[in-house]
């Protein structure tokens, strides 16, 4: 039952939030966030299927339209539970960091970031499509909030541009599920959305062509959530205009919504549609990574440069999806985790510097190590880890990523053949230089180099009675613990790896065949294919 | 245990061919060795706590120094528990990035765990670098103890850092954990270069040499990748047993592409010549930093990855020629550079570039002896020049240039400066019977006696190097310790936290009246105490060339020879080859002495007799239009930096403010902004027929209903005709 | 148009052939009427016409099949006509007081 | 479920009608009364009224009477009564406090006295009761005379309810354009009706099944009688205020006061959405072949009907979607909204009985309600005794009104069809039963549509909300009557309560079946219930027996090569 308390602890909170005194939201946010940390903490020690592989709890509930089988139905497979956990991990941390930085209509926002933590945990939870539809697409509404009433000078526009447009990508995924629950009810005679049984159907029983535009529309949705290169028009200013913790969530968590769906739906709902494709957005991938990371070196706004490199870091991601083979997924979903550490923790740190400053403007700050060394040290960590230095966790995410790439060849000896050429991975390594490149720079401007702050002692002047020059108790408390995760997934991510891989293979188990046909059709033949499929394919 | 590990008897030989690499074996017991990486990381967690807590005193500083003696203490334990020729081991710490699907078998499995591969190649780098290490953070403890609580805990957090690094990096059992230990020493690197962060120059560079090394990274990085691809492993031990197999080890062009690839990180990491130019800009750094991590460990960090995975370059002929050839260009390249620099730091900058050229040549022409030899005594006279040149700099307010300083020697308290610089410098310019002559020739007989892919000519520009060499190296030292007693205090201070207004009270003497008002100050204990022990190990390290040179079996050779380095790598037969009537050992004998004395001649003509005829020299070279490009472009770095960024920087930025505008206009502005309009478009489009008007309504119905109509009677025409 | 061709040929219902040519003509009038007046007692004149057109339509089909119900809808056309000429009739009395003009253009305040 | 009222089954099943009609009679005559209480109870009788005939529906209905009383289809009949019903007590609650406002107060100050002559709040009240009434015949109609009586019923009022219901000239306006151009199309559908009397020889909806059917048998509906479904479909899509007779809609509902505009967007669009079900239910959607390149046949609609609702569907959603985009006033955007819904819903239409149905109801009270939330919170406020339509008029009015703005929220929301509210639900429904009916590419069209949407329906969250009050928005305040907001209120928590009922509500209409025309299956399928193929058409032979030319006219009939 506790994965229902997961879910409603949140809604609880919410509701107390808007009953009590503005002055003890944050408090009340802060203590519903923790114990809902405790909750999933608990719940992920009670999950058996850690090493195995497989969904806990496996129980149908809650029917909402039974008849047509929208099951309000919860469980997680080990992949799903480690962006719960990496959820409910950020999320107390974002409420806390924005204790001193939200100083109007404090009930509404620790209301609305309660909301958003019960949509998400929803979306990660779910194992029927519609409730993760649910979730997913209701995360826009508190996101919405959260940008438009706490955000920037430019808050309007970025908050109705990310709304129509994640709207609009989803709408499609929308209907490529009820296509597929459709073509499940015709050919089988009872109506289910639940996630296994559609997948298995999709899988097997769908035409080329059928399976084809299924995977378009699950990616319409899917890649602007990501987002993929082209659509990625929304994150910058979203990004950019959001409060410390709307970043911090949209960056840590909300764009991970876009991958996961890759993951759990588009890739094992349509292997034969996403074999066709897996080209184009590969190159897709690797369009974000080499384009954004340019974007990103002639950025002035670090706010805008850490949003940029996030579409530039998803890149990564999808060239890991893409890959098809267990190293590549398995990269991927680390990125998801570790990308949400690293780019979550960096928005944080921004936040903290705007709070003092209130610039993000890099021309306008510098040397800032010399006023807050333990600022900086948080700083140079995170970026670090963005920039995938080994032993810290980016590191992790992205080198199994461009590994997986590189080795999806179609006469992979390792029983997972792939579609993309070494070449990919190659090109995408570029990134590795240019990710050091922008992130680097940024460095050098804000942290490292003579003091310089906004004209006059804007710090004296602007900053807010109970901030420090450097980062108080509160502050340190509230990155130290991302750091250590870093740090810890840095050093030791085999626990994660081992969770991760059973839900790998189960993504990819119809991708080796269809992948070797794919590529007979190519005229590109695996000799070390299985010798009846072979057969079977002459 | 003990039998395993020393089972060697090839002392007797001092040429023992290794045919076969032995199978590491599993040493559980052995897992104290861990403690050889902890003590540093652990001094890691203490400085950075200093840090925090922002110790004042030198406290930071002992503890990198226990910590560091303490590991050094751990590898000689490990060196005579194990002996020279020890067969390798495997000691496993924890899994890592390590997982299969499958089963644990080759391509069906990543193997990187933090685990430690042991043998005579690890020992010998591990040797000078956590005893070099502790050495250099001895005297560091003196020389930046103007810092004190303020970078103080700061510095000594960066070399444990490194040093943490560099062991990883040597100790490591994979290739995956090297590109850790890999990553971690550009990481301290950056971090320590730019410890003075306040001079932008410091900052720039730092940045610099974390970038360039990432290029290098990046071949290695898929080097690593082609590795697992064609090999199915990562693990150094099953490597080997692969790369001995002739028949599994090559073929493909996969395959022939690894070593290129190995080749470009090693060539980033070590300086060499596309990607040499982050070097000379890391002397912003703190003079302790220069002398252990560009001087003396962090750039032979190639070096190593190359002899370590000789095996597979062995397999190679035409990747080692070009190894060869690159160190071998990079030494002459860099050392014309280092002619006409006046930055002394920067002159033993770029010796340290041609030096680590050498290096690459010895392991190009297949002597992992000679190129592993030269990486030691290159250690220590490196070592020894930087941490004069950092006593110099301290004593001199930072003063640089070596027109601005001369005749040190007399002047009280430099004296054992000047005299183990003279050493530092002799060893460099391959003084007859110095250390550095002993490793150098030991590459250049070597190439002189392949007549492989023009190895030959090699040898030559090696020679023509050597004779540049000792002129570069003594031109510093003629300049600075000998003649006249003469000196300019330099801009500042090291910067430090409190810039210019401390440095002003603490020196208030830039260039105008320095003459009156500066005392230098002269270093004490800690400093000459680590000059002089490594001076002494500097004539130490001569002693395996000498007992090399009399054909004895010396520890230094039987270490490598029962290494991995030396499976593969080519045994020349010195007496067949023939010039001027010498063999080669002869040959380099001779030119040798000619070459390094000839330099110290020349310098010693132009720049201690006759200082004014060098100015006379370069003013007759300026004049002539048609030669005074040599000169300026010799002072200019040959204007590399310019074309790198012209070429690359250049391009790559304007290309990222054209992709920001099309970002921002095209992609955001006409793509998504502009097809948001088409709906706002489209009903501003339809709007006039909403006029208000009644008629305007009831006819625009009709209208409507007319084209519906049509729009049916046009569809049941199309399936009329069709049917 | 076969159709009544077809009933054309038996040349025994020509009456009922005219009548709806007629009712398609009156309803064609009624339209066009109310397209181009600008009166609104006309306009309402040509709504009128429009339901005449189709009960004249309705009696014909009635003859055509036989079938009393034709007529019967008929009246209740009737009736709604008047309901609504009542109702056309209040409200342009409504619209006369305020403007003094029957025309329906000078209602045109609503509009985008 | 039997009736256990011991009545005719005709009476039963109209016994609902009845009651809102004798409601109708007690409002009008209450609303004269000179006493205060008495007038001021005047909604209240009405929403008793409505009560009092859910009350019948649910005790008194019975589908097996109103089968035996000639309705075509019991259950949805009854479904839409409901929806009928339930939305209008709230329709009569938003509008408490809007009619004659002006003149009760004025009583209350005392500057004048009651003068029966000038009240119209029993007359409005009395129309709002009779366009129910004519609403919920519809449905049940068994033949065309009744389905005519009954769309004018619903119209009628509903042209005096524009007019009355602010006495501006902007209203009166509103009401004449509304009238004329109802006028106008109300004599299109009769044409239509004519023509479809003249094809199948009754009026009877019945007969016209059976007719209908043999003709499809026999190849297809004949010119005539498809050019009369045509012109009624057309007819028609002015009560949906579908394109292309959605002209009216922006300007009348900008004319009407607010409660009005709730009214006219919701019972005219059932009525029509009713009638346009029952009307295609003669010609059924199964077993006809639709134009298809590959020649194959598909279950659907015949294939003119097909094209025009197709047509009709696309236009409306795009037209109404885009021309929303652009508004100032509220009401106008969401006139345009109301259009967008209609394009929505006919698609359901399309997708036919089953799943269709389903979703069509279920957009329907989705709706409904959603809009009883947004007219609620709009009637709720006013400005100078005026009604607020204008965006800049709520600019910022969530830091005084939190509960209004909130319900324009959900109300939005549940628009756009965000998850979880109730039209998201509905529209999840829609696209399901689109997908499964084969028509992919207007569910893609619909759903690029409702991504459309969002940019105006965020405006209705956002302006109240973020928006900082400006000069035209300070003198909003709360209207006189708390009803409206109290509606709101309430539809405001069933947008986002009801999904959870959703599969209980569902499960209820899940097992309506309508009639479907027996000929339509197909004989293999065909069992002893049905009626057998042949019969129809001998029973419609006998009966034209009787004339000479009809002899005539049927040969033509089967020999006619106009056939669609």
């Amino acid at each position: 039952m506790i994965q229902y308390l997961l879910l409603l602890l949140p809604i609880i909170s919410a509701l107390i939030i808007c009953l009590s005194s503005p002055r003890a939201a944050k408090w009340i946010a802060f203590i519903g966030s923790i114990a809902t940390f405790i909750a999933a903490a608990i719940f992920a020690v009670q999950f058996p299927h850690w090493m195995t592989g497989g969904f806990w709890p496996d129980l149908r509930t809650a029917p909402i339209l039974g008849q047509f089988g929208v099951d309000l139905q919860i469980g997680v497979d080990s992949v799903s539970l480690m962006l719960v956990l990496l959820t409910v991990f950020l999320t107390p941390l974002a409420i806390a960091g924005s204790f001193s930085a939200i100083t109007t209509h404090m009930r509404e926002y620790y209301a609305w970031f309660m909301i958003l933590l019960a949509s998400m945990l929803l979306a990660f939870m779910s194992r029927d499509m519609i409730f993760f539809y649910v979730g997913y697409e209701f995360t826009l509404i508190p996101m919405f909030f959260l940008i438009s009433i706490w955000g920037g000078p430019m808050r309007g526009p970025a908050a109705i541009k990310f709304f129509i447009f994640t709207f609009l990508g989803s709408v499609f995924t929308l209907a490529a599920v009820i296509f597929v629950a459709v073509r499940h009810f015709d050919s089988v005679g009872t109506w289910t959305f639940a996630i296994a049984d559609l997948v298995k159907f999709s899988s097997t029983q769908l035409s080329d062509k059928e399976q084809f535009w299924v995977f378009v529309g699950l990616m319409t949705g899917f890649a602007i959530k990501t987002p993929f290169f082209p659509t990625h028009a929304w994150l910058p200013l979203a990004h950019d205009q959001a409060p410390t913790g709307g970043s911090v969530i949209l960056a840590g968590i909300l764009l991970k919504l876009g991958t996961y769906g890759v993951f759990r739906f588009a890739l094992p709902m349509a292997p034969m549609g996403a074999v066709e494709c897996t080209t184009f957005f590969a190159i897709l991938g690797i369009i974000a990574i080499l384009y954004m990371s340019l974007v990103c070196w002639v950025q002035t706004d670090i706010k805008k440069l850490i949003a940029y490199s996030s579409v530039s870091h998803m890149g990564f991601v999808v060239l890991g999806l893409f890959a098809l083979n267990p190293i590549g997924l398995q990269g991927a979903v680390m990125y998801m985790v570790n990308h949400g550490l690293s780019t979550g923790a960096l928005f944080l740190c921004i936040g903290m510097i705007y709070e003092r400053y209130h610039t993000k403007d890099m021309d306008q700050l510098g040397g800032l190590v010399s006023k807050m060394p333990v600022w900086s040290f948080f700083m140079i960590i995170f970026t670090l880890s963005s920039v995938g230095l080994p032993g810290l966790n980016g590191f992790v995410g992205e080198f199994l990523c461009l590994m997986g790439a590189f080795v999806a060849e179609h006469d992979q000896p390792a029983g997972y053949p792939g579609v993309l050429h070494p070449w990919y991975a190659v090109v995408a390594a570029l990134g590795l230089i240019l990710g050091a490149m922008y992130l680097l720079i940024m460095l050098g401007k804000i942290v490292w180099g003579t003091l310089r702050e906004p004209h006059g002692d804007a710090h004296a002047e602007h900053a807010t009675m109970e901030l420090p020059t450097d980062l108080n108790f509160r502050e340190i408390a509230v990155l130290a613990p991302i750091a250590v995760a870093c740090l810890a997934i840095g050093l030791y991510p085999k626990p994660l790896l081992d969770a991760v891989e059973p839900c790998v293979k189960e993504v990819l188990v119809n991708y080796p065949a269809v992948i070797d046909a794919y590529n007979a059709k190519r005229g590109l033949v695996n000799p070390t294919a299985p010798v009846q499929k072979v057969e079977a394919s002459q | 245990m003990m039998s395993l590990l020393c089972t060697s008897d090839t002392h007797s030989s001092a040429h023992a061919v290794v045919t076969a690499i032995v199978n590491a074996i599993p040493s559980p017991e052995l897992s104290w060795t861990g403690w050889i990486l902890s003590l540093p990381a652990i001094s890691v967690v203490l400085t950075g706590l200093c840090c925090a807590l922002r110790v004042k005193g030198k406290l930071p500083g002992w503890i990198t120094v226990l910590a560091l003696a303490g590991s050094f203490a751990l590898v000689l334990k490990l060196y005579f528990l194990r002996g020279d020729a020890g067969a390798p081991v495997v000691v496993h710490l924890w899994d890592w990035m390590n997982f299969s699907w499958g089963d644990q078998s080759k391509w069906h499995s990543l193997q990187a765990d933090v685990s430690v591969y042991v043998d005579s190649l690890t020992l010998f780098w591990l040797l000078f670098v956590t005893g070099l290490g502790t050495l250099i953070a001895i005297y560091a403890t003196e020389y930046m103890e103007s810092d004190v609580g303020k970078g103080y805990s700061r510095f000594f957090n960066g070399v444990s850092v490194f040093i943490l690094a560099m062991c990883t990096l040597v100790m490591a059992d994979n290739l995956l954990l090297l590109y850790l230990g890999w990553e971690g020493v550009g990481l301290a690197s950056y971090l320590l270069i730019g410890y003075y962060y306040k001079k932008p120059a410091a900052v720039a560079a730092g940045k610099k040499a974390f970038i360039v090394n990432r290029i290098g990274d990046l071949g290695l990085a898929v080097g690593i990748w082609l590795i697992w691809v064609n090999y199915g492993s990562i693990e150094f031990n099953t490597l080997f047993q692969v790369w001995q197999d002739t028949e599994r080890g090559v073929g493909g062009f996969d395959k022939s592409l690894i070593p290129y690839c190995l080749m470009l990180g090693a060539f980033g990491k070590s300086a060499q010549l596309p990607l040499y130019v982050w070097l000379p800009d890391a002397m912003e750094g703190p003079t302790p930093v220069s002398a252990l991590i560009h001087a003396a460990t962090m750039v032979t960090a190639g070096v190593y990855l190359i002899a370590r995975t000789y095996p597979l370059f062995a397999l190679h002929p035409d990747a080692l020629a070009t190894v060869a050839w690159v160190g071998g260009l990079t030494a002459l390249f860099a050392a014309t550079i280092g002619m006409a620099q006046y930055d002394f730091k920067r002159v033993f900058a770029y010796s340290t570039i041609s030096q680590l050229g050498y290096m690459f040549m010895g392991l190009g022409v297949g002597t992992t002896f000679g190129a592993a030899y030269h990486t030691l005594t290159h250690a220590f006279f490196k070592a020894l020049l930087f941490l004069t040149a950092g006593a110099i700099m301290h004593g001199f307010a930072g003063q640089l240039d070596l027109r601005k300083l001369s005749g040190l020697r007399k002047v009280p308290g430099f004296k054992i400066v000047s005299w183990t610089m003279l050493i530092g410098c002799l060893w460099l310019s391959a003084f007859p019977f110095s250390a550095g002559m002993l490793s150098k020739d030991l590459i250049l007989v070597q190439a002189l006696s392949i007549n492989n892919h023009g190895f030959v000519w090699l040898g030559w520009i090696g020679l023509i190097t050597a004779a540049m060499t000792a002129y570069y190296s003594f031109r510093v030292w003629f300049r600075v310790c000998a003649g006249p007693v003469f000196y300019v205090a330099g801009e500042d201070n090291h910067d430090d936290h409190d810039a210019h207004d401390h440095a002003h009270a603490a020196h208030p003497a830039p260039a105008a009246h320095a003459k009156h008002e500066f005392h230098p100050h002269a270093p004490r204990w800690a400093m000459n105490g680590v000059l002089l022990i490594i001076m002494l190990g500097a004539f130490a390290t001569g002693i395996p060339g000498y007992m090399e040179l009399r054909g004895q079996s010396n520890w230094a050779q039987v270490m490598i020879a029962h290494s991995s380095a030396f499976a593969g790598s080519v045994q020349a037969h010195v007496t067949d080859a023939v010039n001027f009537g010498m063999n080669p050992h002869q040959l380099v004998e001779v030119f040798g002495t000619i070459a390094s004395l000839g330099g110290i001649a020349i310098a010693m003509y132009f720049h201690l007799l006759q200082r004014k005829s060098a100015d006379k020299l370069r003013a007759w070279l300026l004049a002539h239009n048609s030669i005074r490009w040599i000169p300026v472009a010799m002072e200019n770095k040959w204007y590399v930096d310019e074309l790198y960024h012209a070429c690359i920087r250049g391009p790559a930025w304007i290309a990222g403010h054209i992709l920001h505008f099309t970002d921002k206009h095209v992609v955001d502005g006409l793509m998504v902004n502009g097809v948001g309009r088409i709906p706002s478009a489209l009903g501003g489009l339809f709007q006039p027929l909403y006029n208000g008007v009644l008629q305007g309504y009831a006819t625009t119905m009709a209208g409507g209903s007319a084209l519906v109509v049509a729009w049916i009677v046009y569809r049941w025409l199309v399936s009329g005709a069709a049917s | 148009m076969t159709y009544f061709l077809a009933v054309n040929a038996s040349g025994a219902s020509h009456a009922v052939t005219i009548t709806l040519a007629m009712s398609a003509l009156l309803f064609t009038i009624g339209l066009v009427g109310f397209l181009v007046r600008r009166n609104m007692i006309l306009m309402f004149l040509c709504t009128e016409i429009m339901f005449q057109a189709a009960a004249l339509a309705f009696i014909a089909f009635g003859r055509m099949r036989m079938d009393t119900g034709g007529q019967v809808f008929v009246i209740f056309i009737l009736t709604i006509a008047a309901a609504e000429a009542a109702l056309a009739l209040g409200l342009v009395i409504l619209l006369f007081r305020r403007k003094e003009t029957l025309s329906s253009e000078a209602w045109s305040e609503l509009h985008e | 479920m039997s009736s256990f009222i011991p009545m005719g089954p005709k009476v039963a099943v109209l016994l609902p009608e009845i009651i809102v009609f004798g409601g109708s009679v007690l409002v009008s005559i209450v609303g004269l009364n000179r006493s205060k209480t008495l007038r001021k109870s005047v909604p209240l009788l009405a929403v008793c009224t409505l009560l009092a005939a859910l009350v019948a529906i649910a005790l008194g209905y019975s589908n097996e009477a109103a089968e035996q009383a000639g309705v075509l289809m019991p259950h949805f009949n009854k479904i839409i009564k409901t929806i009928i019903l339930v939305v209008g007590i709230g329709l009569v609650a938003i509008s408490v406090g809007h009619i004659d406002r002006r003149m009760e107060d004025a009583v209350a100050r005392g500057a004048t006295t009651f003068d029966p002559m000038r009240v119209v709040r029993g007359e409005f009240y009395a129309f709002m009761l009779l366009s129910i009434c004519g609403a919920m015949l519809i449905p049940g109609s068994p033949d065309l005379i009744w389905l005519f009586l009954a769309l004018e019923l619903t119209s009628l009022p509903t042209y005096i309810m524009v007019a009355m219901s602010r006495g501006t000239r902007r209203a009166q306006e509103a009401a004449v354009k509304y009238f004329f151009l109802g006028a106008m199309s109300t004599a299109v559908f009769l044409y239509g009706f004519a023509l479809i009397y003249g094809s199948a020889g009754s009026l009877q909806l019945n007969t016209i099944q059976k007719v209908f059917s043999a003709q499809i048998e026999s190849g297809g509906i004949d010119t005539l009688g498809m050019t009369g479904f045509i012109l009624c479909i057309l007819g028609f899509c002015y009560k949906l205020a579908a394109a292309p007779m959605h002209f009216y809609a922006p300007d009348v509902y900008e004319g009407a006061s607010n409660p009005v505009t709730g009214f006219l967007s919701f019972i005219p669009k059932i009525a029509g959405f009713s009638a346009l079900a029952l009307l295609l239910t003669t010609v059924g959607w199964t077993g006809h072949s639709i134009i298809s390149e590959t020649g194959t046949v598909v279950s659907g609609l015949p294939a003119p009907i097909l094209a025009t609702l197709w047509m009709i569907c696309a236009l409306t959603m795009t037209l109404g979607n885009i021309g929303a985009l652009l508004q100032k006033s509220v009401k106008r955007m969401l006139a345009y909204s109301s259009i967008a819904h209609s394009g929505y819903m006919v698609l359901a239409i399309i997708a036919g009985p089953g799943l269709g149905f389903e979703a069509l109801l279920f957009y329907l009270i989705s709706y409904g309600v959603t809009n009883l939330a947004i007219f609620g919170a709009l009637s709720g406020l006013q400005k100078r005794g005026e009604d607020v339509e204008r965006f800049e008029e709520l600019s910022g009015i969530a830091r005084r009104y939190p509960g209004l703005a909130a319900w324009l929220a959900i109300g939005s929301g549940s628009l756009m069809g965000m998850p979880p509210l109730l039209g998201f639900w509905a529209k999840l429904m829609l696209f399901m039963a689109g997908i499964q009916a084969g028509h992919t590419p207007l569910v893609i069209i619909a759903a690029i549509n409702s991504a459309v949407s969002v940019w105006y329906y965020l405006r209705l969250i956002g302006v109240p909300s973020f928006s900082p009050p400006g000069t035209s928005s300070e003198g909003v305040i709360k209207g006189p009557s708390s009803w409206p907001r109290f509606a709101g209120a309430v539809a405001a928590v069933v947008v986002v309560l009801l999904p959870f009922f959703a599969s209980r509500m569902l499960g209820n209409s899940l097992d309506f079946s309508p009639v479907r025309p027996a000929s339509t299956v197909k004989p293999v399928n065909t069992t002893t219930e049905h009626v057998p193929t042949e019969k129809p058409t001998q029973a419609f032979d006998t009966a034209l027996q009787r004339s000479p030319h009809v002899e005539q006219a049927q040969l033509a009939l089967h020999c006619s090569p106009t056939r669609l």
